[in-house]
């Protein structure tokens, strides 16, 4: 019961924080929408006990990446002008309309296909040596996954370095 | 129910109104040590050597009029405070002031990352505070600050891998209790995790020598310039709570949370009477001095050296610290 | 014995320093001191570890320093094998006996080429030692190595020093043709040899020698067919007349005396020269199962001796005939080889190296005194000069032709003997041959010391003795300060004195039983001829035949008298009635012009050989610029008329469809390009609209077309 | 790459306005800085809030009113001002000042300057965030605030001497408390300087900012510790000695590189070098009248002259002009050493941060009511 | 360090510019010959009492037509500076004066930068230190501004004063091409007394405020009132005043 | 009500997506695209953590991690082109972004 409750109630905070995130006319209002957005989320991530997520959540997405935004916002110091030029030739409207319909399809394949929900045995366990959720998350990422985590902190570092050079002034 | 939910809001009660008031003596404990510092006496008006000074200035402030400037973003002028002091006290949730379980809220086991998560939450309020100032030296300033958060909150996560490494846990209770296996407080072999945290600590609370996103000097007060009254002294209570928040966290971290010097040599068990909450009060109670006597001793960085140190030194040293541990951990 | 692979590696070092210090900083005295002092090590270890061996149980020694190439996986004809080469060192009796030969020897002479060479400027005089070195570090390689493979390095090593040392003086074009010449007639036997050693491997799937000989004893003998083994031996057998310079390789040998006599000495008498003996000792086993050609070991070997006496007996230059004599003997080691008296040939090796070096090093004084001067004709009465040269050349002279109880006697009576158990008219040829070296020998030393002296005067100023040290002949030898024939410096005079002691006394190990010894070294390296395990149990095939002692004594004393008929002989046409020996020649003018030009063989090969290479060289060149240009030209030609047309086609045909293809694409493009708006969300929109298509489609497929 | 953004699109720079209410800007100045990002690009020097008019009211009030509106000019260093009027004021007039007068006057100008140079000390390093060290420098100006107090009454506008001499001779027993108190600030130096001198934060902050070359100083005209600290020697009291200092044993302090850190050494040796001559006028202070002989009406020659002394600040230089017939000069024009200094700021804040802006400005030690007159 | 002036000075001028620099307090010893004589040559008008313009304009009885400009007393030797300067630029000099110590050189606008350019550069005068530029007013006089350079050589430690005497927009040019620091002094003379300086790069006003009328430390400028529109037309200042404080206060 | 299912979470997760396709396609403030853009990730982040948790097999949620890495690369890199292109032409809107444009 309680965890419907919680449940429903997060799925409408996320939800509707994601429309005012979108929606919003105010870039800085839609950035702590956003922020508001992913604590939500980490709440989730929580409840479906993946409590390192949920703060890596909290600490890259909110505290990392949606600060870039607030910062590159108050750098280009934007106040609400931002969408004044539209091109004659968008489609948002047949955009929003192919969203909405993608959207109720998924959610009829997922709903008449939901019968199903037997708890699926778990494909072979881990077998990891170490107990508990962040210690078996990082026994995998440093064993099985060990080159895509290089990978990814290699991109980390290209991203980094580009990210300079663009910002740079005199380039 | 009573232990899953009344308790817990009992303690929460207690500790957050234990932190504001543990915050306003802070200020007043500040006031008197810089003035001692500066061979003068401090506030002595307000009851018996000023102690009243510390009930007396937070009304001041309460009663002061709540002044918002006519072009500022007011939502966000009045909610950059709140998003500063409510990081702030959050993180008390996971920091066990004692070794009893009425000493501490909860003990998670990802406690030191929610430590680190939610303080990098507090920027916001920085931030915000200054672009909803809708002035140009609160917002030079809150980019400053966030700069200055974002670069040394690297560091300090660099740095506390190390810690992290060394316990072999992040659960906040689980560092003290590794502390009290080991027999020896991680200071002593994490010395250099120890000041990079401190180092990083002071220049993430904002304090001197760090303390440019407020520099009165430079930049008239900063982030802040704009606000008055209760507003203002929310960024005020952010700001001590933050201090309460790292010399917590470097007590648990390194000098072994509530334990007793050397928790394993018997011949210092005559210290046991001393209640394990004393102990950790007692340290904090240190180091909160530590932060106070420095801002009255240390010119202020200038900003570009600020950046220089945290991304060319600190950081750096904090990497080669993860490289050594690690390589001690494995060989050991 | 462990530290056997040190034998090798101390001159290695030694070569090393000199090589790449050397040539730059060290003094004359620091160099030859380096490369003295290492082959000294080396002979001293080579002696604890002969001794050791002596002492051990079992006589067999394989010491591993670690893979060279480790294991391969290959398909051999005996199922997989794996291909590994480890740097193994084997020391038993027959290695054993080479080292002693090879570092003792190889000690000697470079002690003796410390005096020798003392004339080179410094960086030659380096350099010297450096290849001198390098030599024995392959030598000694060659000798040790267990398995096929090592011991190629060691022979391809020496073939290489032996270039170098041949061409030391490579501003001489004759001795860098020299060198050139040995170097590209042992690549022809090299060439052999590797080839057997492919074979070895393909058939055995191993390299190490006692495996390959374990798994050759099991092959039946081939006495009628000529099967794998018998190819083997013949490949192996090319690369040893090659390397030991038999017929018909023979002809880089005395070439080779272009090098500075000590070389001569070490390498192109004593030790590398014998290599080819020493490694179809090595495979004895492969080579007893092969009898057909052992008989070919036998007559080659046989053939070598007998063609090379008859040359040397008309050779005037001194080294030439101790060449020409070198190349003998080593066809007297074949001889014992293809009689399958390999004990014995490993016998006459040893004999060998100690009075052919003597003699080399002796002629090597004698040329030093003469002031570089190498023809017989212009020396003579040099016993009066150089008492010590001439004495120990005597006693080289007196083993090499038999005389007992020298060493010589001992050993080539022991192969005289064993060759006429297996076959008489080798026999006949090689006691022939006796008798021709017992006469060429002593016309050397007839020649050169006896009567009276023929070579050029020298300066008045005889007494002023230390001229002769003085710093002003450091050039070209002796040219402008030439005080006469002397007797040698004594670091010359001592290896001389050693290896005449060793010359007399060498064959005292060999002893045949009918003299009332045991042949002890004939019992000691019996062990290294034979499988491990048909060691014993063909002991008695090897018996042939056995003649009683009286029978062997009498052979003995025939060849005896056979050398000393041949040493009588020379003494009456060169000391007694020298204008004989000039009226032989006049009369046998025809006979003595052959043997004079060495049979015209190089003329021969020159003819044939080099002419047909040239030769086809040119034809194919011819070939090439009618034949192989010609096709190329037309090839053009045709391919420009071919172009042409295609250019017409490619101008008005294609060029046309692809305009066609362009314009409708240009027309058409006016279409697409609206949908280009630049606008990357309508390129979103886009992809979106697949997604949708994609959900559609399974929708209708899943719940319509169900 | 080409930097030079056009103007249309540069979006880079950022005018602030620092001041004319700020607290670093000692008063109210008032700096346009162009900002790019924390970089000053331009500055632009804006003044004259405190603009009083001194030079024209002074053309009407007589001779010995005007030492009262001197006072207001540096503020920090009244004495100094009203010795540089007074002994201009004799110079015009021939008067001979006694010699017990000029050792007193001596003495008050050089406590002057300690005095200054504390309330210097304490608000650059303040500027810099280095709070203590404000509070320990005024503690040792209230001293001199007191011994100040006792001779003359006043605690910051002292009005306290007379052309011709001084109005009073000092109270008895003030040489002791004055030598008294060279002690006490003898010891207090090193108290300052061990709170900065070699502090590593402070040095970064000082040393190589605003780096000027004697060339650009002499062509700037500062003058003062910042000329001195571009290793120029140049000081009135040695160049162009007035009072008493001609009979003084002092050295001129000089720096080297001419940054921050320099002028900051020079003013703290010049504590020391003021001691020293205070020292040595109590030891040898003469007795005899501090007055010397006036005529009741200051009535001076038409003509005009210009006489300088070394304030704490510089060069403080009257130029005085009198037509002979009245009680009142014709023309009073201040040569005012912070005004002139502080022409010198554009120069060194170009090119430094923002912060870096505080500790310039700090370093000048500009009083406004003195630049604006 | 401190011996080099002693030697300069006597290289240059030893018994008057010895004590020139001490001032006239300083320097009992010596008294420079005040030369009344010179005093009444330099100032020949000087018989009205009246000493300077009352508050109220209208009636400036007689104001003084210039300051006193003493010859220097025909004893005295002139320091080495000026004898060169005289040399190199005869033409340039209007009049050389002495009064209690100080030497000034009076020279017409046009010969100004040539002379600074001398005194600046020439080696026995080297004046690289502009201490102060100003002015005094004399209205009645045709020329009524008396414009003074005061210079000082950091290396010879002399002073010297250039006046130039300019009319009311004569134009006087700038010398901040020679010493940087005339940059603020010029705006100052411009702001207080609206000399006409010409070639200035940033004349504006520096103590009034922009935009403020008139050039306070003229002597006609009214002492009360807020300037010249004051004098002109009062209705037309106060309804000023009363726009500009509007806009203030929105 | 009934039990919280994964297929709940699927949903969910479809929806926030779909909010996020709106606002990338609708809007033309690049910089809310972007924040779009980091909807749609945390969509699919919930799918992976969701059906992670049911599988109770952790993979699910170590791809998230190298989801938030490549966010973090992402935002860096955009961020960084949306500053050079504002300190260009003086706006973030993206219909104004077509130099790509043929």
């Amino acid at each position: 019961m309680a965890e419907t409750i919680g449940f429903y109630t997060l799925s409408v905070l996320i939800l509707g924080l994601a429309v005012l995130v979108v929606t919003a006319k105010n870039t800085v209002h839609s950035i702590l929408f956003l922020v508001m957005n992913f604590l939500c989320v980490a709440v989730l991530y929580v409840v479906l006990q993946a409590e390192f997520l949920a703060v890596i959540q909290v600490l890259v997405y909110a505290g990392g990446i949606v600060v870039l935004y607030l910062i590159v916002v108050m750098l280009v110091n934007l106040k609400g002008e931002a969408e004044a030029h539209q091109d004659p030739r968008r489609l948002s409207v047949i955009g929003l309309a192919l969203a909405g319909a993608v959207l109720l399809e998924l959610a009829g394949i997922l709903v008449y296909s939901s019968g199903s929900d037997a708890a699926v045995p778990s494909s072979e366990a881990v077998a990891s040596p170490v107990q508990g959720n962040v210690e078996e998350l990082g026994w995998l990422l440093y064993t099985d996954y060990l080159i895509p985590f290089e990978v990814a902190s290699v991109l980390l570092l290209v991203a980094m370095i580009g990210a300079i050079l663009l910002a740079r002034r005199e380039v | 129910m009573i232990d899953t939910i009344v308790i817990p809001l009992l303690k929460i009660a207690v500790l957050v109104n234990g932190v504001l008031v543990a915050v306003t003596f802070t200020v007043l404990m500040e006031r008197k040590v810089i003035a001692w510092a500066q061979s003068r006496l401090g506030p002595m008006r307000v009851g018996p050597y000023g102690i009243l000074q510390a009930i007396v200035d937070p009304i001041k402030l309460i009663l002061k009029e709540d002044i918002t400037p006519a072009k500022a973003d007011k939502w966000m002028f009045t909610l950059a405070p709140i998003l500063s002091l409510v990081p702030a006290l959050v993180v008390f949730a996971v920091v066990p002031f004692g070794g009893d379980e009425l000493f501490y809220v909860t003990d998670i086991n990802v406690g030191l990352l929610f430590i680190i998560a939610v303080t990098s939450i507090g920027v916001y309020g920085i931030i915000l505070a200054g672009w909803a100032s809708n002035s140009k030296y609160p917002l030079l300033a809150s980019l400053r600050a966030s700069a200055q958060l974002i670069s040394y909150e690297i560091a300090v996560t660099m740095t506390l891998v190390s810690v992290i490494l060394t316990a072999g846990t992040l659960s906040m209770i689980g560092i003290v209790e590794a502390q009290q296996e080991a027999g020896f407080w991680f200071f002593f072999v994490q010395p250099v995790a120890f000041v990079l945290v401190l180092i990083g600590g002071l220049a993430e609370t904002n304090r001197a020598p760090f303390d440019m996103p407020e520099a009165e000097q430079e930049l008239t007060g900063g982030f802040h310039t704009e606000y008055s009254g209760m507003r203002f002294s929310m960024f005020f209570l952010a700001e001590y709570a933050n201090m309460l928040v790292i010399s917590a966290v470097v007590v648990v971290l390194f000098w072994g949370g509530w334990l007793r010097p050397f928790p394993n040599v018997a011949a210092l068990s005559f210290l046991d009477f001393i209640p394990s909450w004393v102990w950790f009060f007692g340290k904090m109670f240190g180091f909160l001095y530590l932060f106070i006597w420095i801002r009255a001793t240390l010119p202020r960085y200038r900003y570009d050296q600020l950046m220089r140190l945290g991304w060319k030194i600190l950081i750096p040293i904090a990497i080669g610290n993860i490289v050594v541990t690690a390589v001690v951990k494995v060989l050991l | 014995m462990d530290l056997i692979w040190l034998i090798p590696v101390l001159p290695g070092v030694g070569a090393a320093l000199n090589g790449i210090l050397g040539v730059r900083y060290f003094s004359k005295t620091v160099a030859a001191g380096i490369a003295c002092a290492t082959m000294g090590g080396s002979l001293l270890l080579s002696v604890f570890a002969f001794v050791q061996l002596l002492g051990a149980e079992h006589r067999e020694h394989v010491v591993s320093l670690g893979d060279w190439i480790p294991p391969i996986p290959l398909q051999t004809v005996n199922g997989l094998g794996a291909f590994e080469v480890p740097w193994a060192f084997r020391l038993d009796p027959l290695s054993g006996m080479m080292i002693l030969i090879v570092t003792g020897i190889g000690f000697l002479i470079h002690l003796y080429s410390s005096a020798y060479m003392s004339h080179e400027p410094r960086g030659g005089y380096v350099r010297f030692f450096c290849y001198l070195n390098l030599f024995c570090f392959f030598m000694l390689t060659l000798v040790l190595g267990s398995t096929f493979l090592v011991m190629f390095v060691g022979w391809e090593g020496v073939g290489l020093c032996s270039y170098l040392l041949i061409g030391f003086w490579y501003h001489k074009k004759s001795a860098a043709d020299a060198g050139k010449k040995a170097f590209v007639v042992n690549r022809v036997g090299d060439f052999g040899f590797v080839l057997g050693v492919f074979l070895i491997f393909f058939t055995f799937g191993t390299l190490d020698f006692r495996e390959v000989a374990e798994a050759a004893a099991q092959l039946p003998v081939e006495t009628a067919t000529f099967g794998v083994l018998s190819t083997i031996c013949l490949l192996l057998f090319i690369g040893a007349v090659g390397k030991s310079a038999q017929i018909p390789l023979y002809v880089w040998l005395p070439d080779a005396m272009e090098g500075p006599t000590p070389v001569s000495a070490l390498i192109h008498a004593a030790t590398m020269v014998t290599a080819g003996v020493y490694m179809v000792g090595r495979n004895a086993v492969l080579f007893s199962q092969a009898p057909m050609i052992m008989t070919t070991v036998a007559t080659v070997g046989v053939v070598t001796a007998l063609l090379a006496a008859t040359i040397g007996l008309v050779q005037t230059d001194i080294k030439k005939v101790l060449a020409y004599s070198t190349v003998s003997q080593l066809g007297y080691m074949f001889l014992a080889t293809g009689v399958g008296a390999f004990a014995a040939a490993a016998f006459h090796l040893m004999t060998h190296a100690f009075f052919k070096a003597l003699l080399f090093l002796g002629s090597g004084s004698v040329i030093h005194a003469m002031n570089d001067e190498q023809d017989m004709q212009k020396m003579g009465g040099m016993k009066l000069y150089m008492p010590v040269t001439f004495v120990t050349m005597f006693v080289g002279s007196v083993a090499i032709a038999g005389v007992p109880p020298f060493s010589g006697f001992f050993s080539k009576d022991e192969i005289l003997y064993r060759t006429f158990l297996d076959n008489k008219l080798l026999w006949g040829l090689a006691v022939l041959t006796a008798g021709m070296t017992a006469f060429y020998m002593f016309r050397l030393i007839f020649m050169t010391f006896f009567g009276e002296y023929r070579g050029p005067s020298w300066g008045s100023q005889n007494g002023d003795d230390h001229a002769a040290d003085d710093g002003g002949h450091h050039d070209d030898g002796h040219a402008h300060a030439w005080h006469g024939p002397h007797e040698s410096p004594s670091l010359m005079t001592g290896p001389l004195m050693v290896l005449a002691v060793g010359a007399c006394v060498a064959g005292f190990v060999g002893i045949p039983a009918a003299l009332g010894g045991d042949n002890a070294i004939e019992h000691f390296l019996e062990p290294a001829f034979v499988a491990e395990s048909a060691a014993h149990s063909e002991e008695g095939a090897h018996e042939v035949a056995h003649l009683s002692h009286a029978a062997e004594i009498g052979l003995m004393a025939f060849s005896v008298l056979i050398a000393a008929f041949g040493i009588a002989l020379a003494y009456h046409l060169y000391v007694r009635r020298p204008e004989r020996s000039k009226e032989l020649a006049t009369n046998w003018a025809g006979a003595h012009r052959v043997l004079t030009n060495k049979y015209y063989v190089d003329e021969a090969y020159n003819a044939t050989l080099v002419k047909g290479t040239m030769g086809g060289a040119r034809g194919l060149w011819t070939v090439d610029r009618k034949v192989v240009d010609g096709a190329v030209n037309g090839t053009g030609w045709f391919t420009r008329a071919s172009a042409w047309v295609s250019h017409v086609l490619d101008k008005y045909v294609v060029d046309g469809l692809v305009n066609l293809v362009g314009w409708v694409c240009a027309e058409g493009s006016y279409i697409f390009r609206r949908g280009q708006t630049g606008l990357i969300q309508n390129y979103a929109v886009a992809a979106l609209f697949g997604v949708f298509t994609f959900v559609t489609v399974y929708l209708v497929a899943r719940f319509v077309g169900l | 790459m080409t930097t030079a953004p056009s103007p249309m699109f540069d979006t880079d720079e950022l005018v602030i306005n620092m001041g004319p209410q700020h607290p670093s800007t000692h008063g109210v100045l008032r700096l346009v800085l162009k900002l790019d990002g924390e970089k000053v690009k331009d500055v632009d020097v804006v003044m004259g809030y405190v603009h009083r008019g001194i030079e024209k009211l002074s053309e009407n009030r007589d001779w010995t009113q005007i030492i009262l509106l001197t006072d207001r000019m540096d503020y920090v260093a009244a004495a100094t001002n009203n010795l540089g009027y007074c002994e201009t004021v004799e110079k015009l007039m021939e008067i001979e000042v006694p010699r017990r007068a000029r050792y007193i006057r001596t003495i008050l100008a050089e406590l002057q300057r300690i005095a200054s140079h504390c309330l210097w000390l304490g608000t650059h390093a303040m500027d810099i965030g280095a709070m203590t060290v404000f509070l320990y420098a005024f503690r040792e100006r209230e001293l001199i605030l007191d011994l100040f107090e006792e001779y003359c009454g006043a605690r910051l506008t002292y009005n306290s001497m007379r052309v011709g001499g001084l109005p009073l001779d000092i109270p008895t027993g003030w040489d002791e408390k004055v030598r008294a108190f060279c002690d006490v600030m003898e010891a207090k130096v090193p108290e300052y300087e061990e709170l900065l001198t070699n502090n590593r934060i402070w040095l970064e902050r000082t040393r190589g900012i605003g780096v000027i070359s004697a060339e650009d100083a002499i062509g700037l005209g500062l003058c003062g510790p910042p000329l001195r600290g571009s290793a120029v020697y140049r000081d009135v009291r040695k160049d162009e000695p007035y009072a008493a200092y001609d009979e003084f044993d002092f050295e001129v302090p000089l720096g080297t590189r001419g940054d921050t850190y320099d002028r900051y050494l020079i003013r703290l040796e010049e504590f020391r070098q003021s001691i020293r001559i205070i020292r040595q006028a109590l030891d040898g202070l003469p007795e005899g009248p501090v007055m010397g002989k006036v005529p009741r009406l200051l009535k001076p020659k038409a003509g005009e002259t210009y006489h300088a002394i070394e304030s704490p600040k510089g060069e403080l230089g009257y130029f005085i002009v009198s037509d002979g017939r009245a009680t009142n000069p014709y023309r009073f024009r201040v040569r005012p050493p912070s005004f002139c200094n502080l022409q010198g700021l554009r120069p060194l804040v170009i090119g430094h941060l923002v912060a870096d802006v505080v500790a310039l400005i700090g370093t000048i030690d500009v009083v406004l009511g003195e630049v604006d007159r | 360090m401190a011996d080099e002036p002693k030697s300069d000075d006597a290289a240059t001028d030893k018994p008057p510019s010895a004590d020139t620099p001490a001032g006239a307090s300083a320097a009992d010893g010596v008294k420079p010959v005040p030369a009344t004589g010179g005093q009444e040559t330099g100032k020949p008008a000087a018989a009205p009492a009246k000493p300077k313009p009352k508050p109220k304009p209208k009636a400036p009885p007689e104001a003084p037509k210039g300051p006193s400009d003493p010859l220097p007393p025909d004893d005295l030797e002139q320091p080495a500076f000026l004898v060169s300067l005289r040399q190199a630029l005869p033409a340039a000099i209007e009049q050389v004066s002495y009064w209690v110590g100080d030497w000034t050189v009076i020279v017409p606008p046009t010969a100004l930068i040539d002379v600074l350019n001398f005194l600046k550069d020439a080696e026995e005068a080297s004046f690289d230190y502009c201490a102060d530029i100003t002015a005094s007013d004399w209205p009645p006089r045709e020329k009524r501004f008396d414009v003074i350079y005061c210079l000082y050589s950091t290396r010879r430690r002399h002073r010297v004063r250039v006046k130039v005497r300019a009319g009311e927009n004569e134009p006087v040019p700038s010398v901040t091409g020679i010493w940087p620091a005339a940059n603020w002094l010029e705006r100052e003379l411009w702001d207080m007394f609206g000399v006409n300086l010409t070639g200035h790069p940033d004349l504006r006003r520096i103590l009034m405020p922009e935009g403020w009328q008139g050039h306070p430390q003229r002597k006609d400028y009214p002492l009360e009132g807020p300037g010249e529109l004051l004098l002109e037309s009062p209705m037309e200042w106060l309804r000023l005043r009363n726009l500009s404080d509007e806009t203030e206060i929105e | 009500m009934m039990e919280i299912t994964t297929v709940h979470y699927t949903v969910l997760s479809a929806a926030l997506f779909s909010i996020g396709v709106i606002g990338v396609l609708v809007r033309r403030n690049i910089i809310i695209i972007f924040m779009a853009i980091e909807l749609m990730l945390n969509a699919v982040n919930i799918n992976l953590v969701a059906h992670a948790h049911r599988l109770e097999n952790l993979v699910g949620e170590v791809f998230v991690v190298f989801v938030i890495a490549v966010a973090a690369a992402e935002a860096a890199v955009g961020l960084g082109i949306i500053l050079a292109f504002f300190r260009n032409k003086e706006t973030v809107n993206i219909d104004e972004m077509n130099v790509m444009r043929w």
